[in-house]
């Protein structure tokens, strides 16, 4: 491998990594404050995907389509998190896995339903075409970069949310004592929501800045979804900072493992084991860590 | 339950199920089949459930660990049941041990994930076995029976499949009823308690996930024979979901409710493809009602059935 | 039950004139639903204009359609398989978009005197050891798009090809086929997992290895992302692929990335004929943009049908079906086609390349034949019983 | 201000209160005292919502109680420092103190003012305190709430006797400020320099009050009510 392809390879696995935070983040969020797993977490990411499609081509202008989208978004993560999640916080978890999992394939037919079975457009916007030379001879498109960038921003605000701000007080103190901070006045229904909401929206967003890049397409979350849950249980469940550090390994191995694991191990074996690799990633650190990489 | 009432019950669904061959036409048999096999790996999975208190999101693993075992024996040239079948149970139970072994150090919402992502690994290796057709999956010849039974025949593959669920059903009774069952639903409710008395929860549950795995190998191997087809769709997660389900349709914690919420899932799945190409959609909708409406009635029949909560009072 | 419906409105139109005629009774057991439903609802839509064109009759027998959804899995296949033959008696059945359905069902389904009309997969252990007189493929065998693309690469003077597919059964022999008939260097063949959505690793590696051309297998979403990805790494390599890497189904997700892809198919919209031009016209006018490769199989389909039952003088059974489909001549959408020994078709593979049309829809320019007669290289496996 | 008059409540099944008669007025401070499990914490529990009151009314300022939900109750001006002092502690001394704020007279300044030790310790995480300083760091994160009514359950369980004197210190203060205190206790001696009233709990009952002087003058009930 040359440098410049390894510097290529570096960028490519950052973008992903920071993708799946995005995802990661609602998730594990979910599973930290509200004690609850969410499978429809992938479903948020492919609404993202369809709702920004579709108020792009309404406005015919991506920059209005975006908060159009999000605006969107947020009154879909309120409506599941009010008619149904609210009601699975104190139920088993068997009960969680299945009523998101009914979700998950409501909302996939429910896009089919609405937009059809062919796949929707979504162009880049034009601002972020063409490509920039990270070095001699490696041209790298200005919309992964942005992508990266974004999700990056994205990040360090969740980052800021969490550790400063009055919300993210609150939120790590929910997930401490739940009926501590009702005593003291704060409204637990409301900040559940909140913080579905948030991390619906980020998973949405993910789908949004995916869009441009691979298919809108119905169950485009899924697979997405499972390598979130993946990042998730190798950070630490709950754990944002733990999520993010998994999103990036998990990147990167992915990145890394499909060009250099068929080269080292021949095309068929290779090839295989790239598929599997950040499986085997996340069984090694679990052995290490069952708890995660967060966990102390 | 009233025991003569339970009993009525119990012989008359002996006679519906002896009856259902000449009642019925080969579809609809070999959808009472189909309902029987996946009966028997959502028992498997309710014992994990229902006893251990723990969910499983990977189970699909083991019905395709099952298919593909068999599937690959018979390809070798191993043709009949009788060694084709325990070997790939075994395979099956094998494979169990490992991923318990490795996920059992967790619970809850960390087993949940983590059985999992092992579920996706073997999934992942299903699609790279280039020689057996990857993503696209291979045939399989149905393995014989020594002359005993045809194989092809739907009727007399009705009867042994009747025959291995009751059997897999009353021997699982037994289990749950068993002092190992005892331990096991003592884990589940109190693991502290019974550390205390010098019983180790892990082993328990590592037995009750190998066992649960083996069953759900051996529906893969009975799906399998079947269909004469094997796919890597066998041990997707949506699958495992599946099976979830099923338990859930059915009722957590009894054994029977594994083969009922089976038949209910297949009937429903089965009816709402004929009557919409979107039936996944009501598909979901009525997992997401049941789930709502149940108002944690799993878990309170859960503590219900237990009987030694019912014998404290 | 949705079926049962149209069974019923269908033989409740028949009473009167009709009565004295059996209907046709046909299954088509497809991909209706799910992630991969787009392939099967588009085969019905051409299926149904078919039919429509010639006035709801096959061989002048009305007709009574049985579909049976295989959710794209082959357990479920061959349960609805078992519905159509044990339950609803019928005999022919045809639509089977998809390879790993179709070999899943074939075997039982032949093992019950079915007759098997395969309208668009054609995976290749049926068309050598495991063919069978009572299966028919009448769209291709996987290898004829590639061998096409394999051959017009090599005539337009390309040296260093890079060959890259989806990891199954189909990119195998797609991609494979291609490099078979490609008489320059093969600079790589590189198989990516089915459900990968991100090529950018890939592509990287692409741009390092600086080929000349590249040849991709890939479908549905996977073809939007790769084609979208492919575009926007702007690598300035001509991309060719089969009819799959890029049809009016995928032209709205893939938008002008598209533009310029160079295929190899068995049927082009854009090919002349009249039957064709009726056809294109048709679906146009009916669903808002082009046929699919699906639909045209779909609506190829029902004309070879319609030809087979005249041909029998109206018997429907699997045993003159057969034997008429083995003669048949019929005016098809795709200009001459026969079938071969083992039952598959030997047919022209065209190459059309995707352009901008003066309307600013995207649409398919008519580049010509890359190879005549194509037949495929596993007719020699077989070994049919007749 | 606050009125309870014949609450009953319980866990499930099994009751514990049998018609508690309560009540704490502006500016009081009130002690409630009783052994273990007589229902002093259930009482509280019942007041801020967390336990339904199956009969009996629970009023603050005369708006009623029961079926409202806890943080409505907290809102309306009821501050806890609940028994084992519920600190958060994935946040710091600071975020403990300012997460839960509501603006009022208490600030974090006057808070630290009156406990020091928290502005030592202000950066440290709440897992890192001793116990007094949860202690003390819970009753500033209740007075940050601005309450009408300061609740302290066993505010001074487990601590040093040093530290206990500081607690009550701070309390005296807190009560020369005007603020109306309930307070649940075990020691009796410096109850009485603070509070205005007693409420002596037996078996799910206030069975007895009287002020701290009635207290003061009758041992037999203190031996009869808190006696072992």
């Amino acid at each position: 491998m040359t440098f410049s392809l390894f510097v290529e390879q570096v960028f490519n696995g950052l973008q992903l990594g920071m993708l799946l935070f995005l995802v990661a983040v609602g998730v594990t969020l979910v599973f930290g404050v509200m004690n609850l797993v969410n499978l429809s977490q992938g479903a948020l990411v492919m609404m993202g995907g369809f709702l920004l499609a579709t108020a792009t081509k309404a406005t015919s202008s991506y920059w209005l389509g975006l908060p159009l989208g999000i605006a969107a978004l947020i009154v879909i993560a309120m409506l599941i998190e009010l008619l149904v999640l609210r009601r699975l916080y104190a139920r088993p978890h068997i009960d969680q896995v299945l009523a998101t999992f009914g979700l998950m394939l409501m909302f996939n037919e429910g896009a089919v339903m609405i937009w059809g079975r062919d796949p929707v457009f979504m162009a880049i916007p034009a601002a972020l075409e063409g490509s920039v030379t990270l070095l001699p001879g490696v041209a790298y498109p200005i919309y992964r970069l942005a992508v990266t960038i974004f999700a990056g921003a994205l990040g360090v605000a969740l980052h800021f949310l969490i550790s400063r701000t009055r919300l993210g007080m609150l939120i790590r103190a929910g997930a401490d004592k739940r009926e501590m901070i009702q005593l003291l006045g704060v409204d637990i229904a409301f900040l559940y929501l909140m913080v579905f909401c948030l991390g619906g929206v980020l998973g949405g967003v993910a789908g949004m800045l995916l869009g441009p890049i691979s298919a809108v397409t119905t169950g485009m979350g899924d697979p997405i979804l499972i390598l979130a849950l993946v990042c998730v249980v190798i950070g630490g469940l709950g754990s944002v900072g733990g999520a993010f550090v998994a999103a990036m390994l998990v990147g990167m191995c992915d990145t890394f493992g499909r060009v250099l694991l068929p080269q080292a191990l021949g095309a068929g074996t290779g090839q295989a084991i790239a598929n599997m690799i950040v499986y085997l990633v996340m069984a090694a650190i679990l052995i290490w860590r069952p708890a995660g990489l967060a966990s102390r | 339950m009233n025991p003569m009432f339970r009993n009525t019950i119990l012989v008359a669904l002996a006679a519906i199920f002896a009856a259902a061959p000449w009642a019925l036409d080969e579809f609809s048999l070999n959808l009472v089949t189909r309902m029987l096999i996946f009966g028997i790996a959502a028992m498997g999975v309710d014992l994990l459930v229902g006893f251990a208190g723990l969910v499983p999101l990977g189970h699909a693993a083991f019905l395709g660990l099952g298919a593909y075992a068999a599937g690959i024996l018979t390809d070798m040239g191993l043709e009949s049941a009788f060694v084709v079948w325990p070997l790939a149970i075994m395979v099956g139970a094998l494979g169990a041990a490992i991923i318990g072994g490795l996920s059992l150090r967790s619970s809850g919402l960390y087993f949940i994930m983590i059985t999992l992502a092992f579920a996706q690994m073997i999934y992942y290796v299903f699609q790279s076995l280039r020689a057996y057709g990857g993503d696209d999956g291979f045939a399989l010849t149905r393995n014989t029976f020594a002359g005993l039974i045809d194989p092809y025949d739907s009727r007399a593959f009705y009867f042994l499949t009747l025959a291995i669920t009751l059997v897999i059903f009353l021997l699982l009774l037994r289990v749950v009823a068993s002092p190992f069952g005892v331990a096991l639903r003592a884990a589940r409710d109190n693991e502290a308690r019974l550390a205390a008395v010098g019983l180790p929860a892990f082993g328990y549950r590592l037995v009750a996930f190998i066992l649960s795995g083996a069953l759900c190998a051996f529906a893969g191997v009975l799906l399998a024979n079947l269909t004469g087809y094997i796919t890597p769709g066998y041990g997707s997660w949506p699958q495992s979901g599946e099976l979830l389900m099923m338990v859930l349709l059915g009722t957590a914690g009894t054994i029977w409710g594994g083969l009922l919420g089976a038949a209910i899932f297949v009937a429903l799945s089965e009816v709402l493809s004929e009557v919409s190409d979107h039936w996944m959609f009501y598909l979901g909708l009525l997992i997401v009602l049941r789930v709502l409406l149940a108002g944690g009635e799993t878990t309170k029949l859960l503590k219900r059935l237990d009987p030694r909560r019912r014998a404290d009072g | 039950m949705k079926s049962y419906l149209l069974g019923v409105a269908a033989s409740v139109a028949l009473s009167g004139a009709a009565m004295a005629q059996e209907p046709f009774r046909i299954g088509f057991l497809s991909t209706m639903s799910g992630v991969s439903g787009v392939l099967g609802q588009d085969q019905r839509r051409g299926f149904d204009l078919a039919l429509e064109h010639l006035g709801g009759k096959i061989g002048g027998l009305p007709v009574q359609v049985v579909e049976a959804d295989d959710k794209f899995s082959a357990a479920d296949a061959v349960q609805q398989m078992s519905r159509l033959i044990d339950r609803e008696k019928i005999q022919v059945i045809t639509g089977l978009v998809a390879s790993n359905v179709l070999m899943a069902i074939a075997k039982p389904a032949l093992a019950k005197g079915a007759l098997l009309i395969s309208a668009n997969a054609g995976p290749s252990p049926l068309a050598g050891p495991g063919c069978n007189p009572n299966l028919f493929v009448m769209s291709f065998q996987n290898d004829q798009w590639s061998t096409g693309v394999g051959k017009y690469l090599s005539d337009k003077g390309y040296k260093r090809v890079y060959f890259m597919g989806m990891n199954f059964q189909a990119g195998w022999d797609h991609t494979k086929a291609a490099i078979r008939n490609f008489t320059g260097e093969k600079v790589a063949e590189v198989y990516t997992p089915v459900d990968q959505l991100d090529f950018s690793a890939e592509l990287s590696q692409l741009r390092a290895a600086k080929p000349d051309a590249v040849y991709a297998f890939y479908v549905g979403g996977q073809a939007i992302a790769f084609v979208k990805q492919f575009a926007q790494a702007k690598l300035d390599i001509p991309l060719f692929g089969g009819n799959g890497l890029s049809d009016p189904t995928l032209f709205e997700g893939q938008g002008d990335a598209a533009i310029g892809l160079t295929l190899g198919t068995h049927w082009s919209a854009a090919l002349e004929n009249p039957v064709n031009k009726k056809f294109v016209d048709g679906f146009v006018k009916a669903h808002g943009r082009l046929p699919s490769e699906t639909a045209a199989n779909g609506y190829d389909d029902v004309l070879m049908l319609d030809a087979a039952v005249k041909e029998s003088g109206g018997k429907t059974t699997p045993d003159a079906l057969r034997e008429a489909l083995r003669k048949v001549k019929y005016a098809s959408i795709r200009g001459d086609w026969h079938f071969n020994t083992n039952q598959f078709p030997v047919q022209n593979i065209y190459m059309e390349q995707v352009e901008r049309k003066p309307d600013g829809k995207l649409g398919l320019k008519f580049l010509g034949i890359a190879a005549k007669d194509v037949q495929d290289p596993y007719v020699g496996e077989c070994k049919m019983a007749k | 201000m606050l009125e309870l008059s014949d609450v009953h409540a319980g866990y499930g099944p099994v009751p514990i209160l049998f018609g508690v008669n309560l009540r704490v007025g502006a500016g009081e401070v009130v002690a409630l005292m009783g052994r273990n499990g007589m229902g002093k914490t259930t009482t509280l529990r019942t007041m801020f919502g967390v336990l339904p009151a199956t009969r009996g009314a629970v009023t603050f300022n005369g708006q009623s109680l029961v079926g409202m939900p806890i943080h409505k109750i907290a809102r309306l001006g009821l501050g806890i420092v609940p028994e084992g002092r519920g600190i958060f502690v994935k946040l710091t001394v600071r975020e403990n103190l300012i997460a839960t704020a509501r603006p009022g007279p208490w600030t974090v300044e006057r808070v630290l003012d009156l406990f020091p030790r928290l502005g030592e310790r202000a950066g440290n995480m709440g897992s890192q305190l001793s116990g007094g300083e949860q202690q003390m760091l819970a009753i500033g994160r209740a007075l940050l709430t601005n309450p009408r009514l300061l609740v302290l359950d066993e505010a001074t369980e487990g601590l040093a006797p040093t530290v206990r004197a500081l607690i009550w210190d701070a309390l005296s203060r807190v009560k020369s400020e005007g603020q109306s205190i309930l307070v649940i206790d075990k020691f009796l001696a410096p109850l009485t320099r603070i509070a205005d009233r007693f409420y002596m709990m037996e078996k799910g009952v206030a069975a007895w009050t009287g002020t701290s002087a009635d207290v003061v003058a009758r041992p037999d009930v203190v031996a009869r009510f808190l006696g072992v």
